[in-house]
Protein backbone atom coordinates (compact mmCIF):
# COMPACT_ATOMS: atom_id res chain seq x y z
CA UNK A 1 0.00 0.00 0.00
CA UNK A 2 1.24 3.10 -1.21
CA UNK A 3 -1.26 5.19 0.26
CA UNK A 4 -2.84 8.26 -2.06
CA UNK A 5 -0.44 9.61 -4.33
CA UNK A 6 -0.90 12.70 -7.07
CA UNK A 7 0.94 14.86 -9.28
CA UNK A 8 0.43 17.22 -12.57
CA UNK A 9 2.05 17.50 -15.43
CA UNK A 10 2.26 20.84 -17.83
CA UNK A 11 4.14 20.09 -20.77
CA UNK A 12 4.24 21.65 -24.35
CA UNK A 13 2.36 20.44 -26.97
CA UNK A 14 5.43 19.39 -28.98
CA UNK A 15 5.59 15.46 -30.37
CA UNK A 16 8.70 14.72 -28.96
CA UNK A 17 6.80 15.40 -25.39
CA UNK A 18 4.77 12.55 -26.37
CA UNK A 19 7.42 9.89 -25.08
CA UNK A 20 8.15 11.96 -22.21
CA UNK A 21 4.77 12.00 -21.39
CA UNK A 22 4.45 8.13 -21.13
CA UNK A 23 7.63 8.04 -18.81
CA UNK A 24 6.14 10.03 -16.28
CA UNK A 25 3.02 8.81 -16.13
CA UNK A 26 4.72 5.19 -16.17
CA UNK A 27 6.71 5.38 -13.75
CA UNK A 28 4.27 7.21 -11.63
CA UNK A 29 1.61 4.31 -11.81
CA UNK A 30 4.90 2.03 -10.79
CA UNK A 31 4.29 2.94 -7.00
CA UNK A 32 1.25 0.23 -7.53
CA UNK A 33 3.79 -2.41 -8.40
CA UNK A 34 1.70 -3.15 -11.88
CA UNK A 35 2.35 -6.01 -14.43
CA UNK A 36 4.63 -4.93 -17.38
CA UNK A 37 1.37 -5.55 -19.43
CA UNK A 38 -0.38 -2.76 -17.19
CA UNK A 39 2.02 -0.90 -17.86
CA UNK A 40 2.10 -1.01 -21.06
CA UNK A 41 -1.48 -0.44 -21.51
CA UNK A 42 -1.07 2.47 -19.33
CA UNK A 43 1.38 3.95 -21.56
CA UNK A 44 -0.85 3.20 -25.09
CA UNK A 45 -3.68 4.98 -23.53
CA UNK A 46 -1.69 8.17 -22.43
CA UNK A 47 -0.05 8.26 -25.59
CA UNK A 48 -3.16 8.64 -27.99
CA UNK A 49 -4.91 10.99 -25.42
CA UNK A 50 -1.53 13.25 -25.79
CA UNK A 51 -1.37 12.26 -29.31
CA UNK A 52 -4.50 13.78 -29.78
CA UNK A 53 -4.46 17.03 -27.52
CA UNK A 54 -1.48 17.75 -30.09
CA UNK A 55 -2.78 16.96 -33.77
CA UNK A 56 -6.41 18.03 -33.06
CA UNK A 57 -6.52 20.00 -30.04
CA UNK A 58 -4.44 22.36 -31.14
CA UNK A 59 -3.59 21.50 -34.40
CA UNK A 60 -0.03 21.39 -34.49
CA UNK A 61 0.32 24.82 -32.80
CA UNK A 62 2.18 25.08 -29.10
CA UNK A 63 0.33 25.54 -26.14
CA UNK A 64 0.10 23.40 -22.88
CA UNK A 65 -0.90 20.31 -22.12
CA UNK A 66 -1.96 19.05 -18.71
CA UNK A 67 -1.40 15.33 -17.15
CA UNK A 68 -2.80 14.97 -13.59
CA UNK A 69 -2.65 11.39 -12.08
CA UNK A 70 -4.05 10.33 -8.66
CA UNK A 71 -3.41 7.20 -7.04
CA UNK A 72 -5.35 5.45 -4.81
CA UNK A 73 -5.29 1.86 -3.40
CA UNK A 74 -4.91 -0.28 -6.20
CA UNK A 75 -6.07 2.16 -9.40
CA UNK A 76 -4.74 5.39 -10.99
CA UNK A 77 -6.71 7.90 -12.55
CA UNK A 78 -5.11 9.86 -15.12
CA UNK A 79 -6.44 12.94 -17.06
CA UNK A 80 -4.91 14.43 -20.05
CA UNK A 81 -6.43 17.88 -20.99
CA UNK A 82 -6.04 21.07 -23.93
CA UNK A 83 -7.25 23.72 -23.97
CA UNK A 84 -7.75 23.76 -28.22
CA UNK A 85 -10.46 23.46 -30.44
CA UNK A 86 -12.53 20.84 -28.78
CA UNK A 87 -14.87 17.84 -30.00
CA UNK A 88 -18.05 18.74 -31.79
CA UNK A 89 -19.68 15.00 -31.49
CA UNK A 90 -18.14 12.92 -29.28
CA UNK A 91 -19.92 9.87 -29.93
CA UNK A 92 -18.94 9.79 -33.61
CA UNK A 93 -15.35 10.55 -32.78
CA UNK A 94 -15.33 7.24 -30.32
CA UNK A 95 -16.38 5.58 -33.20
CA UNK A 96 -13.47 3.21 -34.41
CA UNK A 97 -12.24 4.02 -37.93
CA UNK A 98 -13.86 7.78 -37.37
CA UNK A 99 -10.91 10.27 -37.78
CA UNK A 100 -11.56 14.12 -38.61
CA UNK A 101 -7.87 14.15 -40.35
CA UNK A 102 -7.48 10.92 -42.48
CA UNK A 103 -4.57 13.79 -44.53
CA UNK A 104 -2.38 12.63 -41.95
CA UNK A 105 -2.98 8.84 -42.13
CA UNK A 106 -4.42 9.16 -38.44
CA UNK A 107 -6.68 5.46 -37.80
CA UNK A 108 -9.25 6.70 -36.33
CA UNK A 109 -8.44 4.05 -33.36
CA UNK A 110 -7.03 6.28 -30.78
CA UNK A 111 -10.50 6.45 -28.41
CA UNK A 112 -10.90 2.90 -28.93
CA UNK A 113 -6.98 2.07 -28.17
CA UNK A 114 -7.85 4.17 -24.60
CA UNK A 115 -11.57 2.10 -23.98
CA UNK A 116 -10.35 -1.50 -24.55
CA UNK A 117 -6.61 -0.80 -22.31
CA UNK A 118 -8.14 0.90 -19.79
CA UNK A 119 -10.91 0.21 -17.36
CA UNK A 120 -12.57 3.64 -17.88
CA UNK A 121 -12.58 6.11 -20.07
CA UNK A 122 -14.84 9.47 -19.78
CA UNK A 123 -14.84 12.64 -22.03
CA UNK A 124 -15.12 16.28 -21.42
CA UNK A 125 -15.15 18.61 -24.58
CA UNK A 126 -16.47 22.03 -25.28
CA UNK A 127 -16.10 24.24 -28.92
CA UNK A 128 -13.26 26.11 -28.71
CA UNK A 129 -12.57 25.93 -24.86
CA UNK A 130 -10.51 22.62 -24.99
CA UNK A 131 -10.83 18.48 -23.85
CA UNK A 132 -10.05 16.70 -20.81
CA UNK A 133 -9.95 12.79 -21.23
CA UNK A 134 -10.04 11.00 -18.11
CA UNK A 135 -9.35 7.46 -17.67
CA UNK A 136 -9.04 4.86 -14.59
CA UNK A 137 -6.66 2.35 -14.77
CA UNK A 138 -7.71 -0.69 -12.19
CA UNK A 139 -4.25 -2.86 -10.94
CA UNK A 140 -5.31 -6.57 -10.77
CA UNK A 141 -1.61 -7.10 -9.17
CA UNK A 142 -2.34 -4.33 -6.31
CA UNK A 143 -5.61 -6.81 -5.28
CA UNK A 144 -4.17 -8.67 -2.22
CA UNK B 1 13.60 4.95 -34.86
CA UNK B 2 15.81 3.35 -36.31
CA UNK B 3 14.61 2.18 -40.25
CA UNK B 4 16.60 -0.47 -42.15
CA UNK B 5 15.38 -1.65 -46.01
CA UNK B 6 16.20 -4.84 -47.68
CA UNK B 7 15.14 -5.33 -50.80
CA UNK B 8 14.55 -8.90 -52.11
CA UNK B 9 13.10 -9.05 -55.83
CA UNK B 10 10.71 -6.46 -55.62
CA UNK B 11 9.65 -7.25 -52.34
CA UNK B 12 10.71 -4.57 -50.02
CA UNK B 13 11.69 -5.78 -46.24
CA UNK B 14 11.58 -3.05 -43.53
CA UNK B 15 12.72 -3.51 -40.13
CA UNK B 16 11.87 -0.77 -37.60
CA UNK B 17 13.20 -0.40 -34.04
CA UNK B 18 12.23 1.70 -31.33
CA UNK B 19 9.11 3.38 -30.35
CA UNK B 20 6.55 3.69 -33.10
CA UNK B 21 3.68 6.64 -31.90
CA UNK B 22 2.89 10.09 -33.88
CA UNK B 23 6.50 11.69 -33.75
CA UNK B 24 8.44 8.90 -35.22
CA UNK B 25 5.60 8.03 -37.96
CA UNK B 26 6.43 10.85 -40.12
CA UNK B 27 10.09 10.11 -40.77
CA UNK B 28 9.33 6.55 -40.77
CA UNK B 29 6.34 7.05 -43.42
CA UNK B 30 8.42 9.38 -45.31
CA UNK B 31 11.60 7.05 -45.44
CA UNK B 32 9.39 3.65 -46.84
CA UNK B 33 7.39 5.46 -49.41
CA UNK B 34 10.85 7.00 -50.69
CA UNK B 35 11.83 2.99 -51.02
CA UNK B 36 8.71 1.87 -52.13
CA UNK B 37 9.03 4.30 -55.13
CA UNK B 38 12.61 4.40 -56.06
CA UNK B 39 12.59 0.48 -56.05
CA UNK B 40 9.40 -0.55 -58.04
CA UNK B 41 8.25 -2.13 -55.14
CA UNK B 42 5.54 -4.53 -55.24
CA UNK B 43 4.99 -6.51 -51.66
CA UNK B 44 6.09 -4.51 -48.52
CA UNK B 45 6.91 -6.41 -45.47
CA UNK B 46 7.09 -4.82 -41.81
CA UNK B 47 9.28 -6.64 -39.46
CA UNK B 48 8.77 -5.45 -36.15
CA UNK B 49 10.66 -7.56 -33.68
CA UNK B 50 12.34 -4.48 -32.61
CA UNK B 51 9.30 -2.25 -31.98
CA UNK B 52 8.73 -2.15 -28.03
CA UNK B 53 6.48 0.64 -28.33
CA UNK B 54 3.11 1.15 -30.46
CA UNK B 55 -0.05 3.20 -30.58
CA UNK B 56 -2.52 4.08 -32.91
CA UNK B 57 -0.08 5.97 -34.89
CA UNK B 58 1.62 2.80 -35.63
CA UNK B 59 -1.69 1.76 -37.25
CA UNK B 60 -2.10 4.57 -39.17
CA UNK B 61 1.56 4.35 -40.89
CA UNK B 62 0.86 0.03 -41.95
CA UNK B 63 -2.39 1.25 -43.35
CA UNK B 64 -1.03 3.79 -45.53
CA UNK B 65 1.91 1.94 -46.54
CA UNK B 66 -0.72 -1.26 -47.13
CA UNK B 67 -3.01 1.17 -49.63
CA UNK B 68 0.27 2.21 -51.31
CA UNK B 69 1.17 -0.49 -52.27
CA UNK B 70 -2.47 -2.13 -52.85
CA UNK B 71 -2.84 0.35 -55.65
CA UNK B 72 -0.09 -1.30 -58.26
CA UNK B 73 -1.29 -4.77 -56.71
CA UNK B 74 0.80 -5.47 -54.22
CA UNK B 75 0.22 -6.88 -50.54
CA UNK B 76 1.92 -6.33 -46.93
CA UNK B 77 2.93 -9.16 -44.62
CA UNK B 78 4.34 -8.74 -40.91
CA UNK B 79 6.62 -10.26 -39.17
CA UNK B 80 7.98 -11.03 -35.83
CA UNK B 81 5.44 -8.80 -33.59
CA UNK B 82 5.68 -8.73 -29.85
CA UNK B 83 2.74 -9.65 -28.17
CA UNK B 84 1.52 -6.59 -27.37
CA UNK B 85 2.41 -5.39 -30.89
CA UNK B 86 -0.07 -8.20 -32.01
CA UNK B 87 -2.39 -7.17 -29.44
CA UNK B 88 -3.26 -3.81 -31.04
CA UNK B 89 -2.89 -5.67 -34.57
CA UNK B 90 -5.77 -7.46 -33.43
CA UNK B 91 -7.85 -5.01 -31.90
CA UNK B 92 -7.20 -2.70 -34.55
CA UNK B 93 -8.68 -5.60 -37.42
CA UNK B 94 -5.48 -4.83 -39.64
CA UNK B 95 -4.69 -8.72 -39.64
CA UNK B 96 -8.02 -8.21 -42.38
CA UNK B 97 -5.95 -6.43 -44.59
CA UNK B 98 -1.98 -7.63 -43.49
CA UNK B 99 -0.64 -11.22 -43.22
CA UNK B 100 1.03 -12.43 -40.82
CA UNK B 101 4.16 -14.88 -41.38
CA UNK B 102 6.40 -16.74 -39.26
CA UNK B 103 9.49 -15.35 -40.49
CA UNK B 104 11.31 -13.61 -43.62
CA UNK B 105 11.53 -16.73 -45.83
CA UNK B 106 8.02 -17.92 -45.83
CA UNK B 107 6.61 -14.18 -46.25
CA UNK B 108 8.65 -13.33 -49.56
CA UNK B 109 7.34 -17.13 -50.70
CA UNK B 110 3.86 -16.71 -49.75
CA UNK B 111 3.05 -12.77 -50.42
CA UNK C 1 18.72 20.06 -31.97
CA UNK C 2 15.38 19.85 -30.24
CA UNK C 3 14.42 23.43 -30.33
CA UNK C 4 13.13 24.93 -26.70
CA UNK C 5 11.24 22.95 -24.38
CA UNK C 6 9.55 23.43 -21.21
CA UNK C 7 7.45 21.39 -18.41
CA UNK C 8 6.16 22.14 -15.20
CA UNK C 9 5.38 19.20 -12.55
CA UNK C 10 3.60 19.66 -9.82
CA UNK C 11 3.72 16.47 -7.14
CA UNK C 12 3.35 15.64 -2.71
CA UNK C 13 5.92 16.03 -0.42
CA UNK C 14 6.19 12.03 0.26
CA UNK C 15 9.32 10.52 -0.17
CA UNK C 16 8.36 8.01 -2.14
CA UNK C 17 8.17 10.60 -5.10
CA UNK C 18 11.88 11.36 -4.54
CA UNK C 19 12.48 8.54 -7.57
CA UNK C 20 9.87 9.83 -9.31
CA UNK C 21 11.41 13.08 -9.76
CA UNK C 22 14.89 12.27 -10.51
CA UNK C 23 13.20 9.56 -13.46
CA UNK C 24 11.15 12.71 -14.32
CA UNK C 25 13.64 15.18 -15.18
CA UNK C 26 16.31 12.66 -16.30
CA UNK C 27 13.74 11.85 -19.10
CA UNK C 28 13.10 15.21 -19.80
CA UNK C 29 16.85 16.23 -20.21
CA UNK C 30 17.14 13.11 -22.04
CA UNK C 31 15.99 15.12 -25.10
CA UNK C 32 19.29 17.02 -25.35
CA UNK C 33 21.48 13.45 -25.54
CA UNK C 34 23.35 13.87 -22.56
CA UNK C 35 26.13 11.24 -21.52
CA UNK C 36 25.28 8.71 -18.46
CA UNK C 37 27.28 10.81 -16.12
CA UNK C 38 25.96 14.04 -17.06
CA UNK C 39 21.83 12.34 -16.60
CA UNK C 40 23.59 11.08 -13.42
CA UNK C 41 24.55 14.45 -12.31
CA UNK C 42 21.28 16.00 -13.03
CA UNK C 43 19.65 13.38 -11.29
CA UNK C 44 21.97 13.76 -8.16
CA UNK C 45 21.13 16.91 -7.75
CA UNK C 46 17.24 16.78 -7.91
CA UNK C 47 17.05 14.46 -5.40
CA UNK C 48 19.12 16.87 -2.98
CA UNK C 49 17.08 19.87 -3.58
CA UNK C 50 13.69 16.94 -3.38
CA UNK C 51 14.68 15.81 -0.25
CA UNK C 52 15.46 19.47 1.29
CA UNK C 53 11.80 20.80 0.11
CA UNK C 54 10.53 17.11 2.23
CA UNK C 55 12.72 17.31 4.88
CA UNK C 56 13.31 20.90 5.56
CA UNK C 57 10.97 22.98 4.21
CA UNK C 58 7.71 21.02 4.82
CA UNK C 59 9.46 19.09 7.20
CA UNK C 60 7.32 15.85 6.54
CA UNK C 61 4.10 17.49 6.18
CA UNK C 62 2.30 16.51 3.01
CA UNK C 63 2.10 19.62 0.88
CA UNK C 64 3.16 20.26 -3.18
CA UNK C 65 6.42 20.26 -4.84
CA UNK C 66 7.04 21.64 -8.02
CA UNK C 67 9.86 21.36 -10.93
CA UNK C 68 10.03 23.68 -13.48
CA UNK C 69 12.72 22.37 -16.40
CA UNK C 70 13.31 24.78 -19.59
CA UNK C 71 15.51 23.59 -22.49
CA UNK C 72 17.52 25.88 -24.41
CA UNK C 73 19.93 24.85 -26.89
CA UNK C 74 22.38 22.69 -24.58
CA UNK C 75 21.40 23.21 -21.49
CA UNK C 76 18.26 22.35 -19.24
CA UNK C 77 17.58 25.03 -16.25
CA UNK C 78 15.84 23.30 -13.50
CA UNK C 79 13.84 24.98 -10.84
CA UNK C 80 12.80 23.18 -7.51
CA UNK C 81 10.46 24.84 -5.52
CA UNK C 82 8.69 24.37 -2.27
CA UNK C 83 5.74 26.65 -0.45
CA UNK C 84 7.50 25.82 3.24
CA UNK C 85 9.62 26.89 6.07
CA UNK C 86 12.50 28.63 4.20
CA UNK C 87 16.30 29.32 4.90
CA UNK C 88 17.19 31.21 7.46
CA UNK C 89 20.48 32.28 6.35
CA UNK C 90 21.51 30.91 2.93
CA UNK C 91 25.15 31.07 3.65
CA UNK C 92 25.06 29.31 6.53
CA UNK C 93 22.52 26.73 4.78
CA UNK C 94 25.37 26.24 1.64
CA UNK C 95 28.30 25.08 3.79
CA UNK C 96 29.67 21.76 3.58
CA UNK C 97 28.48 19.10 6.67
CA UNK C 98 25.92 21.99 7.51
CA UNK C 99 22.61 20.87 8.76
CA UNK C 100 19.95 22.03 10.60
CA UNK C 101 18.96 18.54 11.60
CA UNK C 102 21.46 16.07 12.49
CA UNK C 103 18.92 13.72 13.92
CA UNK C 104 17.53 12.83 11.17
CA UNK C 105 21.36 12.06 10.75
CA UNK C 106 21.70 14.08 7.52
CA UNK C 107 24.72 14.85 6.32
CA UNK C 108 25.18 18.74 5.17
CA UNK C 109 26.15 17.87 2.07
CA UNK C 110 22.88 18.31 0.09
CA UNK C 111 24.02 21.77 -1.56
CA UNK C 112 27.35 20.88 -1.73
CA UNK C 113 26.57 18.27 -4.13
CA UNK C 114 24.28 20.42 -6.16
CA UNK C 115 26.70 22.88 -6.45
CA UNK C 116 29.69 20.41 -7.36
CA UNK C 117 27.05 18.36 -9.69
CA UNK C 118 25.63 21.25 -11.39
CA UNK C 119 27.27 24.22 -13.56
CA UNK C 120 25.16 26.96 -11.54
CA UNK C 121 22.80 26.65 -8.41
CA UNK C 122 21.08 29.75 -6.75
CA UNK C 123 18.89 29.58 -3.94
CA UNK C 124 16.09 32.01 -3.19
CA UNK C 125 14.72 31.86 0.36
CA UNK C 126 11.94 33.45 2.05
CA UNK C 127 11.44 32.62 5.85
CA UNK C 128 7.53 31.11 6.16
CA UNK C 129 7.33 31.67 2.40
CA UNK C 130 9.74 29.08 0.83
CA UNK C 131 12.38 27.81 -1.01
CA UNK C 132 13.44 28.37 -4.60
CA UNK C 133 16.34 25.80 -6.02
CA UNK C 134 17.74 27.45 -9.88
CA UNK C 135 20.25 24.95 -11.20
CA UNK C 136 21.65 25.06 -15.08
CA UNK C 137 23.45 22.08 -16.49
CA UNK C 138 25.06 22.56 -19.41
CA UNK C 139 25.65 19.57 -21.58
CA UNK C 140 28.85 18.99 -23.14
CA UNK C 141 27.97 16.07 -25.07
CA UNK C 142 25.42 18.54 -27.13
CA UNK C 143 28.34 21.50 -27.73
CA UNK C 144 28.64 20.04 -31.63
CA UNK D 1 16.12 -1.45 -1.45
CA UNK D 2 17.33 -4.71 -0.39
CA UNK D 3 19.28 -5.46 2.03
CA UNK D 4 21.80 -8.45 2.65
CA UNK D 5 23.76 -9.60 5.94
CA UNK D 6 26.74 -11.80 6.12
CA UNK D 7 28.70 -12.24 9.60
CA UNK D 8 32.25 -13.14 9.80
CA UNK D 9 34.18 -13.18 13.53
CA UNK D 10 32.17 -10.46 14.93
CA UNK D 11 32.43 -8.36 11.56
CA UNK D 12 29.22 -7.42 9.35
CA UNK D 13 28.78 -7.15 6.08
CA UNK D 14 26.19 -5.57 4.46
CA UNK D 15 25.29 -5.69 0.95
CA UNK D 16 22.78 -3.30 -0.47
CA UNK D 17 21.33 -3.66 -4.32
CA UNK D 18 19.26 -0.60 -5.23
CA UNK D 19 18.66 3.10 -4.80
CA UNK D 20 20.15 4.77 -1.53
CA UNK D 21 18.38 7.81 -0.83
CA UNK D 22 16.38 9.73 2.06
CA UNK D 23 13.19 7.67 0.84
CA UNK D 24 15.03 4.13 1.51
CA UNK D 25 17.76 5.48 3.91
CA UNK D 26 15.25 5.12 7.22
CA UNK D 27 14.60 1.27 6.51
CA UNK D 28 17.91 0.48 5.73
CA UNK D 29 19.28 2.38 8.65
CA UNK D 30 17.25 0.60 10.85
CA UNK D 31 17.91 -2.65 9.52
CA UNK D 32 21.53 -2.19 10.10
CA UNK D 33 21.20 -0.73 13.44
CA UNK D 34 19.16 -4.24 14.96
CA UNK D 35 22.17 -6.18 13.20
CA UNK D 36 24.76 -4.35 14.59
CA UNK D 37 23.56 -4.28 18.16
CA UNK D 38 21.32 -8.25 17.70
CA UNK D 39 25.41 -9.16 16.62
CA UNK D 40 27.63 -7.62 18.63
CA UNK D 41 29.55 -5.99 15.75
CA UNK D 42 33.15 -5.08 15.91
CA UNK D 43 33.81 -3.84 12.44
CA UNK D 44 31.15 -3.04 9.57
CA UNK D 45 31.93 -3.08 5.84
CA UNK D 46 29.53 -2.00 2.81
CA UNK D 47 29.32 -3.69 0.19
CA UNK D 48 28.29 -1.19 -2.80
CA UNK D 49 28.40 -3.02 -5.64
CA UNK D 50 24.38 -2.96 -5.91
CA UNK D 51 23.57 1.03 -5.80
CA UNK D 52 23.23 2.15 -8.82
CA UNK D 53 22.14 5.70 -7.18
CA UNK D 54 23.01 7.47 -4.07
CA UNK D 55 22.61 11.29 -2.75
CA UNK D 56 23.95 12.75 0.19
CA UNK D 57 21.13 11.07 2.38
CA UNK D 58 23.69 7.63 1.76
CA UNK D 59 26.41 9.88 3.03
CA UNK D 60 24.28 10.14 6.46
CA UNK D 61 23.97 6.26 6.17
CA UNK D 62 27.47 5.73 6.00
CA UNK D 63 28.36 8.18 8.48
CA UNK D 64 25.64 7.41 11.23
CA UNK D 65 26.70 3.81 11.12
CA UNK D 66 30.62 4.65 11.24
CA UNK D 67 29.90 6.67 14.54
CA UNK D 68 27.80 3.76 16.16
CA UNK D 69 30.72 1.23 15.62
CA UNK D 70 33.51 3.59 16.52
CA UNK D 71 31.50 3.72 19.96
CA UNK D 72 32.68 0.15 20.56
CA UNK D 73 36.23 0.85 18.93
CA UNK D 74 35.04 -0.77 15.60
CA UNK D 75 35.78 0.16 11.86
CA UNK D 76 33.60 0.88 9.08
CA UNK D 77 34.92 -0.35 5.34
CA UNK D 78 33.88 -0.06 1.84
CA UNK D 79 34.30 -2.33 -1.03
CA UNK D 80 32.91 -2.39 -5.15
CA UNK D 81 32.31 1.02 -5.30
CA UNK D 82 31.17 2.19 -8.77
CA UNK D 83 32.73 5.12 -10.37
CA UNK D 84 29.35 7.27 -9.45
CA UNK D 85 29.26 5.96 -5.64
CA UNK D 86 33.36 6.67 -5.39
CA UNK D 87 32.91 10.24 -6.95
CA UNK D 88 30.47 11.17 -4.27
CA UNK D 89 32.82 9.38 -1.45
CA UNK D 90 34.97 11.65 -2.39
CA UNK D 91 34.18 14.74 -2.48
CA UNK D 92 32.28 14.98 1.16
CA UNK D 93 35.45 13.31 2.58
CA UNK D 94 34.28 9.99 3.88
CA UNK D 95 37.37 7.89 2.67
CA UNK D 96 38.81 10.35 5.91
CA UNK D 97 37.39 8.10 8.47
CA UNK D 98 36.07 4.91 6.26
CA UNK D 99 38.48 2.64 4.31
CA UNK D 100 38.34 1.32 0.50
CA UNK D 101 38.94 -2.38 0.08
CA UNK D 102 39.29 -4.39 -3.29
CA UNK D 103 37.39 -6.86 -2.16
CA UNK D 104 35.68 -8.52 1.16
CA UNK D 105 38.73 -10.80 2.20
CA UNK D 106 41.15 -7.75 2.24
CA UNK D 107 38.50 -5.74 4.07
CA UNK D 108 38.29 -8.70 6.40
CA UNK D 109 41.64 -9.33 7.11
CA UNK D 110 42.81 -5.66 7.32
CA UNK D 111 39.89 -4.31 9.53
N1 LIG E 1 -8.09 16.51 -27.87
C1 LIG E 1 -8.90 16.60 -28.94
N2 LIG E 1 -9.30 17.82 -29.41
C2 LIG E 1 -10.11 17.93 -30.49
N3 LIG E 1 -10.58 16.86 -31.18
C3 LIG E 1 -10.24 15.62 -30.77
C4 LIG E 1 -9.39 15.43 -29.63
N4 LIG E 1 -9.22 14.11 -29.47
C5 LIG E 1 -9.92 13.51 -30.44
N5 LIG E 1 -10.54 14.40 -31.23
C6 LIG E 1 -11.43 14.11 -32.38
O1 LIG E 1 -11.85 12.76 -32.28
C7 LIG E 1 -11.50 12.04 -33.48
C8 LIG E 1 -11.21 10.59 -33.15
O2 LIG E 1 -10.06 10.47 -32.33
P1 LIG E 1 -9.23 9.12 -32.30
O3 LIG E 1 -10.15 7.98 -32.07
O4 LIG E 1 -8.12 9.29 -31.33
O5 LIG E 1 -8.65 8.95 -33.77
P2 LIG E 1 -7.51 9.74 -34.57
O6 LIG E 1 -6.62 10.48 -33.59
O7 LIG E 1 -6.80 8.67 -35.28
O8 LIG E 1 -8.23 10.72 -35.47
C9 LIG E 1 -10.32 12.81 -34.03
O9 LIG E 1 -10.14 12.59 -35.40
C10 LIG E 1 -10.71 14.25 -33.71
O10 LIG E 1 -11.63 14.76 -34.65
N1 LIG F 1 13.95 23.64 0.98
C1 LIG F 1 14.45 24.01 2.18
N2 LIG F 1 13.65 24.62 3.10
C2 LIG F 1 14.14 24.99 4.31
N3 LIG F 1 15.42 24.81 4.69
C3 LIG F 1 16.27 24.22 3.82
C4 LIG F 1 15.83 23.80 2.52
N4 LIG F 1 16.89 23.27 1.89
C5 LIG F 1 17.93 23.36 2.74
N5 LIG F 1 17.57 23.93 3.90
C6 LIG F 1 18.46 24.21 5.06
O1 LIG F 1 19.79 24.16 4.61
C7 LIG F 1 20.53 23.18 5.36
C8 LIG F 1 21.62 22.55 4.53
O2 LIG F 1 21.05 21.79 3.49
P1 LIG F 1 21.88 20.60 2.80
O3 LIG F 1 23.22 21.13 2.41
O4 LIG F 1 21.05 20.03 1.72
O5 LIG F 1 22.10 19.55 3.96
P2 LIG F 1 21.10 18.54 4.70
O6 LIG F 1 19.88 18.32 3.87
O7 LIG F 1 21.89 17.29 4.85
O8 LIG F 1 20.76 19.17 6.00
C9 LIG F 1 19.49 22.23 5.88
O9 LIG F 1 19.90 21.53 7.01
C10 LIG F 1 18.31 23.18 6.16
O10 LIG F 1 18.46 23.83 7.40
Amino acid sequence: MVGKNHMRLEFLSKSQNESFARVVVASFAAQLDPTIEELADVKTAVSEAVTNAIIHGYEDRVANIIIECTITEDEIEIIVEDKGKGIDDIELAKEPLYTSRPELERSGMGFTVMETFMDKVDIESQKDVGTRVMMVKRFESCQK
Amino acid sequence: MLTKFEIINNDLIVKLDGELDHHTAKTVREEIDREIDENNTKNIIFDLEGVHFMDSSGIGVVMGRYKKVQRLGGETGVINLSSRVEKIFKMSGLFNIVKKFENKKEALERL
